[in-house]
Parts: C-alpha cells; structure tokens; sequence
C-alpha cells in the first residue's frame, strides 16, 4: 500500500508541480493517474521512489514514510519502467535486466538465470538476451524494461507511459500482457498515461489529474466515464467521442459518435435493444 | 630521400623513436586520469565548470619551448630530466581533454543518469558504471587527438636536449639534410598511427556496444 | 683507491670505479660537437665504461647548466668561448693565458682536460664578392664601411662579447649601422645561404665549416684577437674517473684542425656519415681503439 | 617565482617596447604571421568542412586526415621546408606560414564538418522540403547553426597558432618566438619568461574578442536555439 | 490531382521501402496513408515533392511527371508539415512562416503581412510572431507548421504525421482545426498516420499499408470498418476494440467493446433499437 499524505511540490525554478495531494493506492491494485502534459504525473510517481523528495507532505509504503529510508535501497526494492525505457545503452538485454540483481549482489550466475525466466515472463525469445538495446524494436525494448523492473520480484511497480512511444498495434498488445502478467502477479502498481483509453483498459482505479495534481476526479472507468465529475473530464475523456449512438447501414448496426464518425460495428442485437 | 642513409642509421632512428615513445607514452596516460575527474567536477557543478574550463583553454595557449625550459625552474627537476617534457605534455594533453570530457558527460544526459538512479544505482556507480562508460566514445575520441598532438609536440623537446625523433629536426636542419628531417617526420607519424591503432584498439574492446550499435545504422 | 693521487680534482668522486659508473656523454647543440662527444664516448667504451648520450642539448648556458646539475658528466668545449662565458671581462688572448684563467674559473666539481690543438673558432665571414668590392679583408676594415652592416648568426652571438658588440667595442663600427639576423642553425646551411643570396653581409660561422671553402667565403682577419683561441678540451664532472682522463687526454692530442674540417665535411657533405661512424673511423686511423 | 617577478619588470619596462626589436615590432610580426596563416587555413578548411557536413562525402578522409594533421611535428615540418624549399632568409615566412595553416587545419576542418553534421536532421529537411536550395540550406540553416561550434574551432586554432608561431623564430623571423628562442639561448629565462607571458596575453585577449564578436555576430535566434544563450560562453 | 504510378523505391542500402504502388489522390480531396511504423509511408510522402525519387515507376501532379520538374522549385510550390515541425529553430515564428513567400521574392513587409494573416488561420495570437520555435508549446510549433506549409497558398498539402508529437487532447483540437480548415480552402492532402481514429476522422478515403507499402485495403472510413479485407485489417483497426456491444448500467445504455471495457454512453436509445 502507499499513501500520499497532503503532498506539495514546488521546484526549484518555482513550478508548483503538485499542490496538496492525497491518495492511497491499494496493494495487488492498478492505480492509474490521467492528465495531459505538465501536469505533474511524473512528479507524484517520482516521489514514491525518492527520485524526487516533497516539499511538504509524506509518502508512506506499507505506512513506513520514505523520506527515512535509504533511497539507493528503496530504489532497488521498487520496479520503475519509464517511457524512454531508460535501458542502458552500453550493455545487453541480459545484463540489462539483471542490473538490480547484481547491485544487490547476486551473483552473475544466478542473476543471468532470473534474467532468463523474465524474458520467458515477457514474451520474448531467449535470442536477444546478448542484443544491446539499439538492436531492439521499440515494443521489445519496453518488454525489456518491464523485465527489468520484475527483476528483484518488487512489490510495487510505477510506470511512467511505458508504452508511449511505440505504435498503437504493439501498444495494444503490450497492454494486453500487461493485463495478463498482472493477473498472475498481483504487483501494487502506480500507473501514469495521458492515453484514456489506456488508462480505463488498465486501470482498477483511475485519478483525473489537472494542472498541479490537482484531482478532478478519482472513480473506477465506468464510473468516470459514465458520470464526468465535470465539463474538463467529460472533455478530456473524449466530449463528443464518448456520445455514441447506432446507425443502420449495409444492413448492420453501426456505432457511430456525435461528430458522425464510425467507431465500430454493434456485434450483438439483442444488447443493442437493451 | 637517401634510403642507404636511412638504412645505414636505422640503429639511431629505432633509437630516437623508442626515445620519442618513452616520453609520450606517460602523458597521454595521465592526461586522461587527471582530466576525466576534473571533467566530472565541471560537468555536475556549474561553478566549478565556469573556472576549470577556460583555464584548460590558457593552458593551451602556452607556448611550448618556454614551458619546455621554465619547467626544471618550477619544479625544481634537473635540466634534461624527461620529466620535465612529462608534464609539459600532460599540460596539454589535460587542456586538450577537459573540454571533450565535459561534453562527453553533457552528452551522456541528465535523463539516462536519472534512469540509473531510479533504478538503484548509487553515485558512485552511476559514475563508474553509466556515465564514464557512456563518455568513452568522445573520450577515446579526444584520446586520440591528445595521443597525435602528444607524439607531434615531443618533438619540441629537441630544442632542450632531451632525445627523440625531434633530434633529426635540428640535427637536418643544420646539416642541410631532408632526408633526415623526412625520416623523423615520417618516423612521428608513424608512431602517431600506430598509437592511433592500439588506442582504437583498446576502445573496441573497452566499449564492445558502440560496435554493435554503429552496425545497425550501417 | 689508486686513482685518486692522478687527478687533482678526483678527491671526491674517487670511491666510483670504472667499471660500475654509467657516464652519460653530451654535447653543444652543433654537429661538429657532437662528433667530438662521440670521440670521447667511443674512448670510454673502449675503456669498458657504460656510456649514455645526450647530445646536442642546446646552447652553452644549457648544457653548462646540465653538467652542473649533473645530467651529464663529460662535454667537448672550446677554450675560449668557455673562458669568457665564465668570465666575460676576460683580457686573456694566448692559448696559454686562456687555459690557465680558464682552469682558475673552472667551479668545483669540474675538471678541464687537456686542451687539443685541434681549434674551432667563430669567425666571421664575407663572400668573396663583398670583399672585393668593399675592399674589406679584416675586421678593423668595418669600421669604415660605409652602409649598413647585415650580421647574421646563432641567437646567442647577439650576447657574446665576439659578437655585434665586439664590432662596436673592439673594432668601432657603430651600433647604429648593424643589424643582427639570429638563425637556429649552428652556422648551417640556412646561414650560408644568407650570405650567397646577399641577405645578410656578414655571418659567423664555424672556421672548421666546410661550407667556407666549398663557397669561396673570405674569412675577416682579427688583428686585435676578439676572438680568442678555442681549443677544444673535454669538460668532465666528478663522475668521470680520473683513470679515464689519459685516454680522453690522448684523444685531444691527435686530434687536428684539419681533423676537424675532414670530419665535418663528413658528416655535412653529401656522405652524411653520422657522428658515431665518422668518429669510430678516426679512432680505429689514430689507433685509439 | 623570482622569475616572475623579473618577467613583470621586464615587461613594463618602456626601454623594451620601442624599436625594431622592441616588445610591440614583436607583437605585430607575430599577429601577421599569425594572421596570414589563420587566413590560408580558413580558405581551405571552411568550404572543405562545409562540403563534407553538407554532403557526408569525405569525412572518413577527412578524420583520417585531421588525425594525420595533427601528428605532423611543427617543428620537423618547419625545418624541412625551410631546408628543401630553399627559400632564403626573405621569405622564411612560407614555410612559417604553411606550417602555421597545416596546424590550424585540423580544429578547423573538424568543427566545420561535426558543426554542420550537428544540425538536427529534421531542420535541414523542413528545410529542403520547404524549397530551399543546397546553398540556401548550407548558407542560411547550416552555418548559422553551426556557427558556435564553428567559432569553437577558430578559437582552438588561434591558440594553437598564437602559441606555434613561436617556432617560426628558429627560421630566423621575428616574433614573439625571438625573445623566447634568444633568451633560451642565452639562459635568459627573464626575457623567456616575458616573451612567453606575451604570448598567453595575445592569446587570451585574441580569444576574448572572438567571444565578443561571437556574441555580437551571431544572432540571437541562434543562441536561443542551441540553447546556448544562458550558458557561458563556452 | 497527385498520381503515383507502378512506383517502386529501393533504398541504396538494400531496403525496399516500397514495392509497386499506384494510387490517385483527387483535387481537393484528403487521403489518408495509414500503417505502422517502417511500411513506408513518409518515402510515398516524400516523391510528390522530389525529397524522394522513385527507384521506378512516376508520380505525376496534374498528369505532369514530377520527375521533370525543378525540385526546388516543385518543393516551394507544395506545402509541407512534419512530425517534428521542422521549424527553423534560430528564426522567429514569423519568419519561418516567411520562408518560401520570401525565396519565392516577396517583400519583407508583404510576406509579413501574409505571415499575420495566417497566424489568425490557424488559431494563434499574433504575439508569438516574435518568439522562438522553441518558446513554442508542441501544438503551437505544430499550427506554425501548418501555417508555413500554407504560406505560398498551395494546391497540396503533404502532412506526415503532423500532430503524432503532442498530447491527445491538443491533437484531437489540431484534427478538428485542420478540418475546419480544409472546409475553407479545399487543398489536396495527402496525410500520413499510424493513428487509426485519426486517419477514419480526416480522410475521405484511407489506405491501410502493410510493410513495402503495399495496400491492404483501400476505400472509405466506413467501408474499411465495416468491411475489412482481412486479419491483418481488422487488426490493424482495433480488432476485439471495434466490436461493440450495448449494456445496461445505472439505467444506462453504455457501449462496451469486446474485451468488456466500456467505451461510451449511449445518447439516443432510438438509435440503439435500430
Ligand atoms: N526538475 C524540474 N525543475 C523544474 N520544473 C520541473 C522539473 N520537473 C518537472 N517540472 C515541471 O513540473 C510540472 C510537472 O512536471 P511532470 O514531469 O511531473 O509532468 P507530467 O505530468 O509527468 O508531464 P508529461 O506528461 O509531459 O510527462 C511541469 O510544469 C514541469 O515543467
Ligand atoms: N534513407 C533511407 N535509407 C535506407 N532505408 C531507409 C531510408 N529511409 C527510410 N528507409 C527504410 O525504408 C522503410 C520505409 O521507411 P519510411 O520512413 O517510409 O516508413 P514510415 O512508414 O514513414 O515509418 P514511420 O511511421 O516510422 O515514419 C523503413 O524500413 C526504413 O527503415
Ligand atoms: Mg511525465
Ligand atoms: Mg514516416
């Protein structure tokens, strides 16, 4: 479990990145934070590893505040799976995701074999393990990321917009996976996207976020989608995208949005007439 | 070019360019300890940077046969002692090396050291481990160029006495004799692409990935 | 220890003995120097002593400084030059005035040997053309000239007292009519090259030069003896055991001017034979070794 | 650092500045020499570097040939060319001068080409994408981005070339180099001293007025763009 | 009207980037390029204005083979925005938007002038005329782009990617401005994405590419949602993600995909009874 207790953060330069926030993420759950850029996602899931300390407030795992733990060792004891991947470039796959096993001082035998299963874990094949991460397409690179943040079997997972940067068909894949490692793992995982419809797919609960971290909204998808705390959540959710009603045409039911554009193909009647 | 010369004298040149190596071999080593760590310091502290990096530029505008013959006074070394060359070439070859290397940790990127961190690497071993790893391509780049202008600048010595190719320079020089100054020109160039080559060398098997990763991009 | 009786200033280097002392061999930076330096680093050798060379180090006031601080131990000088560098207010003139006033302003620690009768001196000189038309055979015949008087010469000729100042002090040609060219060659080929293209009047150069025969240059007279005798001698430190001294002494007693010149003309001349050859070749003809 | 001392003294010294081998005759012939040879490696290097950033054609030369450049000893070239091109005393100013511009070539050449290679790809293709012709490209997109990196390599070749010149004395040219070179000659570390902290000083207050025409020369757009403008000027 | 005819382009390195392509683009009208990464759609982009020449096979503007045009002159007389914008980064906005009305020898003050007019075409406040690309948000950079391709008054508009940099609600913004625009002007566009909404927004027709460009299906939004031609298709379109059903919730009609996540609100339940 972690708890963000009245958190504010203000940068150096003055940007007021996170302005009293408040959150409990519960563990084995998907908690996912929604915003546009700017504001202040990273910020929040960078305070959880000490990557990035408050300026007031506390963030407490399993209600122990981080701010008295080591943050080299609290680092290691958190899975981080960034947008860039954040691989190192100079060494490979294997090496890569065996990193935090050798930091805490594994030995190269074993760590490589963990190393092993976690490619098998991720869906990839044992022949990249001595690729450098160049040599990888983008979807393999952030497989090897999640990897690597499995490595020392965390608790806790945050993902800042993993799968920002690779095309939608391997996003989709990735985030199918994603599901499916999740269901056999149960990790406590922070999970930062401005793609809703990533965040409802994956998202057990998902937090709205404004400029500042300031929570418009905090519910189940459903729930926001179905009730729109306001007009910025109903607009960023999709506005008129998300009003959806069907069409006649070729003899199908079509669904089609309020600006008149196909968005898919009604498969059920009977769902159809309620 | 009087080849019998040169073949008659081939004792003397391998002599003089074992010379020439000797004392090229030391600075090149030590301008490399001495200028990464002060490089690290400018990269991750502005003020440092400000200081350190236009005094790397001053002392590369020392000339050299002064700093040559002033040295023995300084340091209170004997006058032919090589070790006053030593450091001379160490001199340039820091002032040489200061700037490549704090570009090469700019370029390494604040974002890629942040990622080492988050994932539990201390400083210590984001240095060691990321960073200076990351910085080899540029360093062995300016390695390289510290290793050429080494070889060429120790030739200088000749004009304070202490043996190396150089000696062919003076020596032809007041004899009227190309052949001989060719011979220790060609002999330092020589020498420089040869240094040239272990230290390519080196870098390949010090940094495997920038091989693998330049293949991809063909 | 046997050696310590036959040379006066061995008192305190005496407890070395030949066999274990590396002696590191050095000369002026000029080749003619350095053939010399050779001669003697052979004669060591062939004596069984380990021999270094550092040669052509520079100027006088480098190497001079070197065998003092001991980065090496045994030089060929020239007694007159020597003399006055040590005493620049010097009136001696005749070899044995030099060799005695040069031995009284020798510091401690080092010794002159015996001083050979082989000379090299500066000398100056004109092209034959220069002479014949400005009717100029002798240095007092400067004064008179009229023009402005070109000098070219080794940078440190500007300080010597045989130098530009020497025109003006001993032979009275005003400051104000010469100009010095300084060229880092040892009275070499660029020298001589000044003079034939007339870029220069006058140069110093080398008597032994070979250059000044091949040329036709007219060697200026010195009637009121500027330049003073320069035998060459081996300048040696307390390093050098006093049992070599009779070898290297031996060495100064064959050698000859003409010697000199030969040897030069070798070593400049279109042979190019290198200092250590031209000086095995003498010393395998006089039976030094 | 008595030395020092002795060098100051030398220095301001008014009897050591007038004349034709006086401290300012020095500084001028060293600034020529200086000068002609900053000009040939311009007019060589420049076009050259600009080619092969431009085109990406030659670089593999032009690496292996900075490289050979740099190893080229000053002084062994300086003697060579002033033993076999027999120029005389006259004109010991070419062979000075060639070896002036081979050593300032290389920083040159490198920072032209890497200057021109570093424009972001995307810019120089909005550019030819948007109609601009090949020198269009170079001469309004390329140099200017480049032109830090440019003025980089101008500085590093100035001081190289300040510093070098000295050599040129032992030709039997004035300069700077001839107090360095004659007092050498003589153990006159004073004037040694003192020409070599004349040199610094040109080098210095050479390289101080590139920054400043630097900051005056290149356009504002420029350093906002690089990034540069709040930085030192490094 | 733009005509790529039996085109093939292999790049000197080996890479066929495109394998045979004929396609028509009607005057004034929008079609999309749709694929994933790599299958070549910025290389077809690319010979319309020569940055690109067909290895085989012509492209004709107007039944004129492009091949016999000067390219400089070709390139100013087409408008094009890319993914990174592409501004020149050391001019000001004003002046990038200048560039061609200036190269083609309008004045200073006139190409100014037009440079002000089209600020307001694409939605920006005259002050940022003055700043620097870099002082630009990433939807700002992008209108700057636009306006710049816009700037000679072209008959055709290539845009690659053009908002594939900046956050979706920003772009979903962008779409809707770019429509607006072309209702105006009528260009002929050839857009390239991977997005899939966006290509069924802004096209008239869309091409679906597999790798070499080779058409997987070609035709309108509707049609390629309704029918695709294949797996690779209906995968590339969403798969499972297009295949809607109608549930009830909290007395609501929402629309829920394949996988069971809810996708919208149904607002007209006389729509939904067909
Ligand atoms: N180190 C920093 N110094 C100053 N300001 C910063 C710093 N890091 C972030 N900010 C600012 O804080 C605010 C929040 O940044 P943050 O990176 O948390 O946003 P985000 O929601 O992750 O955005 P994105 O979706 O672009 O990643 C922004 O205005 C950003 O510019
Ligand atoms: N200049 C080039 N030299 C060699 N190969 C190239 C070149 N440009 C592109 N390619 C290759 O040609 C293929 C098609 O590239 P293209 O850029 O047209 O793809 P794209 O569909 O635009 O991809 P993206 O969505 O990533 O922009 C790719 O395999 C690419 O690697
Ligand atoms: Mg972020
Ligand atoms: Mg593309």
């Amino acid at each position: 479990m972690i708890r963000f207790d009245h958190v504010h953060k203000e940068y150096p330069d003055g940007t007021i990145a996170v302005d009293d926030f408040t959150l409990e993420v519960p563990s084995h759950e998907v908690v996912v934070l929604l915003g546009s850029s700017g504001c202040g996602k990273t910020t929040l899931m960078r305070m959880v590893n000490r990557m990035v300390d408050p300026s007031s407030g506390s963030v407490s795992i399993d209600g122990d505040d981080v701010a008295h733990s080591d943050p080299v060792k609290l680092r290691r004891s958190i899975g981080y799976v960034m947008q860039s991947g954040g691989l190192l470039p100079h060494r490979t796959v294997v090496d890569n995701i065996a990193t935090v096993p050798l930091l805490l001082g594994a030995t190269r035998r074993s760590a490589h074999a963990r190393a092993s299963e976690l490619l098998d874990l991720v869906g990839l094949e044992q022949s990249v393990a001595k690729r450098y991460p160049s040599q990888l397409s983008g979807g393999q690179r952030q497989r090897i990321g999640v990897a690597r943040a499995l490595a020392s079997d965390p608790n806790i997972l945050l993902m800042d917009e993993p799968f920002g940067a690779v095309d939608p068909v391997v996003r989709a894949e990735l985030q199918r996976e994603l599901l499916h490692l999740q269901n056999e793992l149960a990790k406590t995982i922070l999970f930062v996207t401005h793609d809703v419809d990533e965040a409802f797919l994956l998202g057990q609960q998902v937090l709205v976020l404004r400029t500042g971290a300031e929570v418009a909204q905090h519910g189940s998808p459903a729930n926001i989608l179905l009730d729109p705390a306001d007009d910025f959540v109903a607009n960023f959710i999709g506005g008129p995208r998300r009003h959806l009603r069907t069409e006649m045409r070729d003899g199908r039911h079509i669904v089609v949005d309020a600006a008149g554009h196909v968005t898919g193909v009604l498969q059920d009647d009977r769902g159809a007439a309620g | 070019m009087r080849f019998d010369w040169v073949a008659d004298n081939m004792g003397q040149i391998l002599m003089m360019s074992w010379a020439h190596v000797q004392v090229s071999v030391l600075p090149i080593f030590l301008s490399l300890l001495i200028a990464v760590p002060i490089a690290w310091w400018a990269h991750r502290q502005k003020s440092a940077r400000r200081v350190l990096v236009p005094i790397s530029g001053v002392l590369y505008a020392l000339p050299s046969l002064p700093l040559f013959v002033l040295l023995p006074v300084v340091l209170g070394t004997r006058i032919l002692d090589p070790l006053n060359l030593v450091v001379a070439l160490t001199l340039y070859g820091v002032a040489l090396l200061v700037r490549t290397a704090v570009d090469a940790f700019d370029s390494v990127g604040r974002i890629i050291r942040d990622d080492a961190l988050a994932i539990g690497h201390s400083p210590r071993q984001v240095f060691w481990r990321v960073a200076l790893p990351l910085a080899g391509p540029p360093l062995l780049a300016g390695t390289r160029v510290v290793s050429a202008s080494t070889l060429s600048l120790v030739s200088v010595g000749a004009l304070i006495g202490v043996p190396s190719l150089g000696y062919f320079f003076t020596n032809g020089y007041q004899r009227g004799f190309p052949t001989e100054i060719m011979v220790g020109v060609i002999g330092t160039v020589v020498l420089a692409v040869i240094f040239d080559v272990i230290i390519v060398v080196a870098g390949r098997l010090l940094l495997p990935w920038v091989r693998a990763t330049d293949r991809r991009r063909g | 220890d046997p050696m310590a009786t036959s040379s006066p200033s061995a008192t305190t280097g005496a407890s070395e003995t030949a066999a274990a002392t590396t002696i590191t061999v050095g000369s002026a930076r000029f080749p003619e120097a350095e053939i010399i330096a050779e001669l003697y680093a052979q004669t060591l050798e062939a004596d069984g002593i380990t021999v270094k060379r550092n040669m052509q180090i520079g100027a006088r006031e480098t190497y001079i400084a070197a065998i003092k601080d001991g980065s090496v131990d045994l030089l060929p000088e020239y007694t007159g030059n020597l003399l006055q560098f040590w005493d620049p207010k010097t009136t001696a003139k005749s070899p044995e005035d030099v060799l005695s006033q040069l031995r009284d302003n020798t510091p401690e620690g080092l010794r002159v040997l015996d001083p050979s009768s082989a000379e090299d001196k500066d000398s100056w000189v004109v092209t034959s053309d220069f002479s014949s038309k400005n009717k100029v055979t002798s240095l007092a015949d400067l004064s008179t000239f009229g023009g402005k008087l070109r000098l070219a010469g080794n940078p440190e000729l500007a300080e010597r007292p045989y130098g530009p100042k020497g025109l003006t002090d001993i032979y009275g040609v005003p400051a104000a009519n010469i100009s010095f060219t300084p060229i880092d060659d040892g009275g070499g080929p660029l020298t001589v090259q000044a003079l034939v293209d007339g870029d220069v009047d006058l140069a110093d150069i080398y008597s032994t030069t070979p250059a000044i025969a091949e040329n036709n240059f007219v060697v200026l007279e010195d009637p009121l003896n500027m330049i003073v005798s320069q035998q060459v001698f081996a300048l040696a430190s307390e390093k050098v055991p006093a049992s070599a001294d009779e070898r290297l002494n031996a060495v100064s007693k064959a050698l000859t001017t003409d010697d000199l010149i030969a040897m030069n003309a070798r070593n400049q001349g279109d042979e190019k034979a290198s200092p250590s050859t031209i000086a095995a070749d003498w010393l395998k003809e006089k039976g030094l070794i | 650092m008595i030395q020092f001392a002795d060098a100051f003294a030398w220095l301001v010294d008014p009897a050591n500045w007038p004349g034709p081998n006086g401290i300012t005759a020095r500084i001028l012939e060293h600034l020529w020499y200086c000068l002609l040879a900053l000009v040939l490696a311009l007019v060589i290097a420049m076009p050259a570097g600009l080619y092969i950033g431009h085109t990406g054609k030659g670089r593999a030369l032009a690496i292996g040939l900075t490289g050979a450049l740099r190893a080229l000893p000053s002084l062994g070239l300086l003697t060579l060319l002033a033993v076999t091109m027999s120029l005389g005393l006259r004109l010991a100013i070419v062979p000075s001068t060639i070896v002036l511009a081979i050593l300032a070539i290389p920083p040159l050449l490198a920072a032209a080409y890497s200057g021109v290679e570093a424009v972001d790809p995307d810019v120089v293709d909005g550019a030819r994408a948007s109609g601009l012709n090949e020198w269009q490209i170079v001469g309004r997109v390329e140099v200017p981005l480049a032109a830090p990196l440019l003025v980089g390599g101008l500085r590093s070749a100035v001081l190289q070339v300040i510093a070098t010149a000295t050599l040129s004395a032992f030709l039997g040219l004035g300069g700077l180099g001839r107090f360095i070179l004659d007092g050498q000659a003589v153990a006159d570390y004073t004037r040694m001293l003192g020409g070599a902290i004349l040199v610094i000083a040109l080098a210095l207050i050479l390289d101080g007025g590139i920054l400043l025409l630097q900051r005056w020369l290149v356009p504002s757009g420029v350093s906002i763009a690089l990034g540069t403008g709040r930085l030192e000027g490094r």
